[in-house]
């Protein structure tokens, strides 16, 4: 059974130096109450897993402009200049990979795979340092897992169990990020009794899930 | 030409490659217009790489959805019969071949079907987004440009020079003069500008440019 | 939008010769239906991607008894022992892939990608004739993409654009399987309207499915 | 001791190795017996591979659910907080080292961990199922099964002859005669049946085999 935490309570559990992973696609699905305590606390030399790295000021652009970062990998910067300046700045190391490489990769780690090979990229700068392999006349390059110390997702609504359900496109990289990091802490809107999902409808079961936090704070 | 009146051009003729069930994936900017030019009787079901099917149009001011994005982060609606799901999902549709058309824009495309559109060394690096992954996954890959940069400069190149988003996968590259097929190593001209001779448009366009026997007017908008 | 066929109408979509996905584990979420004519139309030579061979006249195994199946690709074949004894006579080819190999490489045809790296069989028959890597220390197989002609699936509802909702231990294969082949035929309980499955609900999106059949007909 | 007696002294010792809140995979078989010695105050959610989470008890008769069933394909129930999922999801979890404890049977098992347990070749290939994914995913391996064959020939073996499951994966193995941590090409003997001394176990046990200094005698079910 996870535990039932308040927003700073889970926070705390992010130290310097940690590999975070964290769920959304701009502010759109990102556990932006998490986020936003963790930029409050000042952690800093964190490896940051995320799609992108929200807007300026806002989701995880907080943690850029709170110099929480030192390594991003992610599959496009373009909405927050913050992280560019940084980039050229040479105070951000930046992988960028694209979109469907990286929730392949991240699935890898959750699944227990090696890596996969993917069409994707081949003959760009993004096949440099890959191993490239032809199978059945087609080029393929193979990308390696990615798994995190924690990882920080959001979702609509879970039960004591820690099952999650996800609400339309808030949904995104949440699911394969609850399956690759050694703690997961949910960030959710509602929690609610035992029973009450259906389990057909359960997107991510609870054994995923070590820690919830509700978006907003209210008597447990 | 406006800008405005090239954009108009090239995502109403984009429009027109479209058939009726075909799963669709529009970029961000010129690519988005493409949805206000379906022609009558043609449904065609958008793809919204951040996860969902079935894409509507922006909802009346008041009716935003905060979960319900597209891939630029703006409101959108789902429509009925449209499906949510994950980024490993999403981007299985995409890799796997089932989308049927995608339009991006370019920042250079060649007559290779070679195309360039995320980033300029030292100054714009943005990242790829889902952009590699739908040009070498969907069917096809129509790309929507004007044809030459604000300096007059040709888009529609001999070679790439910009790093790649994707080797030899663009089938198609509609611009405000004409609509081009990729064919190893030239550009086909299918259809051109009717105010523009071919040789007009041959001066702006740095590819191998050859026109079709069957060359015919572009029908513009209203 | 897929078409809305009856049992025959469907199955006859079926070629002899053709490779044949069919969901299911024993006769859990088996198309059944599909499956019982194909087997009463007597095809021949199919190639046949299912996780087992049902039992003995029963789910996929209607199809071992009837002769249809020259080559199969599968995780289990002891449920059903017309399988083994065919095997042995050599009427039958087996090729025996571990159930959480056959999922992913079903998932790869489905998805785009080339293969993938798992750890399980390395140093088992399993691994005879596959290359091998080592990644951070831990010994891979690669294992390559499954795709069939077509798919027999089975699900609980579906919407008139073919969206599908499955149920409970029924979904297994299924939804893998709906990615991976050219054409994909699920036979269904219920169709509903377009707009009364909640898109979040919606476990296979109907753009995968190209002919929905009930599972007992009733008028459209 | 009758095979029922084995049987149960076996499940019942196993089901002490779980932990409150353990994630557990039994395998078909002996193994699914493990399920109901489950020490009071500990809870367990069991995980059946062909795609569910909350694996409860066998229904009342009439009140079986064709949707609804475990590994073996027989009738069972889904506890509150249960969840469901296909099978890519589901080996994702058994590889991806979400299962806690699997429980598996053995046809042989040896001092390096190696387990064969899925054919005999020539008479017996029902194929491996999921046990290839659970015996290298789950985060501990326990082997169930009587100490001998039939025929009385040992089952603890210096190395396995049969067709692999996996090779050194299995952590402790556990039979009528005693509970067994493997230790790189050695069967450390943790706790023995009461009735029988070291020596008399040594002598159906094919496997170099050593008494922990801790020897401890098992607790045999009443």
């Amino acid at each position: 059974m996870p535990k039932i935490l308040s927003i700073p309570e889970a926070v705390a559990k992010v130290q310097s130096g940690n590999t975070v992973m964290i769920g959304g696609f701009m502010t759109c699905g990102a556990p932006v109450n998490l986020i936003a305590e963790l930029a409050r606390r000042g952690v800093h030399d964190l490896t940051l897993i995320s799609n992108d790295t929200g807007v300026q000021g806002d989701g995880v652009g907080m943690l850029i402009s709170a110099d929480a970062v030192t390594k991003l990998i992610a599959s496009h910067i373009g909405t927050n200049p913050e992280t560019g300046r940084r980039m050229i700045d040479g105070r951000l190391s930046v992988e960028l990979v694209p979109q469907g490489t990286l929730a392949e990769r991240i699935r890898c780690g959750g699944a227990g795979l090696g890596g996969v090979l993917t069409p994707t990229g081949v003959g760009t700068i993004a096949a440099e340092g890959k191993q490239e392999f032809v199978i059945d006349g087609r080029a393929y390059l193979l990308e390696t897992p990615l798994r995190a110390d924690i990882a920080l997702i959001k979702a609509w609504k879970a039960d004591r169990r820690g099952n999650l359900v996800y609400r339309r496109s808030a949904r995104n990289f949440n699911p394969v990020m609850a399956m690759a990091a050694d703690l997961v802490i949910a960030e959710v809107e509602e929690i609610v009794d035992v029973g009450e999902l259906d389990p057909d409808q359960i997107m991510t079961p609870g054994i995923f899930v070590d820690v919830l936090t509700r978006s907003v704070s209210t008597d447990d | 030409m406006t800008d405005e009146q090239k954009r108009i051009i090239i995502a109403q003729r984009i429009a027109q490659e479209l058939s009726d069930g075909d799963v669709v994936n529009l970029g961000i900017g010129l690519p988005t217009m493409v949805a206000s030019y379906i022609p009558p009787g043609i449904e065609v079901i958008f793809q919204s790489e951040n996860g969902f099917l079935g894409l509507g149009p922006a909802p009346a001011p008041g009716d935003e959805d905060p979960d319900v994005v597209n891939a630029g982060g703006q409101p959108v609606t789902i429509l009925p019969g449209g499906a949510c799901f994950d980024s490993a999902l999403s981007f299985a549709i995409i890799r796997g071949g089932h989308v049927d058309v995608t339009v991006l824009g370019a920042l250079e495309v060649d007559a290779w079907g070679n195309l360039a559109s995320w980033m300029i060394p030292g100054k714009m690096v943005p990242g790829m987004g889902g952009a590699m992954d739908l040009v070498v996954g969907a069917r096809k890959v129509i790309v929507g440009t004007s044809h030459t940069t604000k300096d007059g400069k040709p888009k529609l190149l001999r070679q790439c020079r910009l790093p790649l988003t994707a080797a030899r996968e663009v089938d198609l590259v509609v611009t405000e003069l004409g609509v081009f097929k990729v064919d190893h190593g030239s550009l086909v001209l299918l259809e051109k500008h009717p105010d523009y001779t071919v040789d007009q448009i041959r001066v702006v366009t740095e590819a191998p440019m050859e026109a079709a026997p069957e060359l015919k007017d572009m029908v513009l908008p209203v």
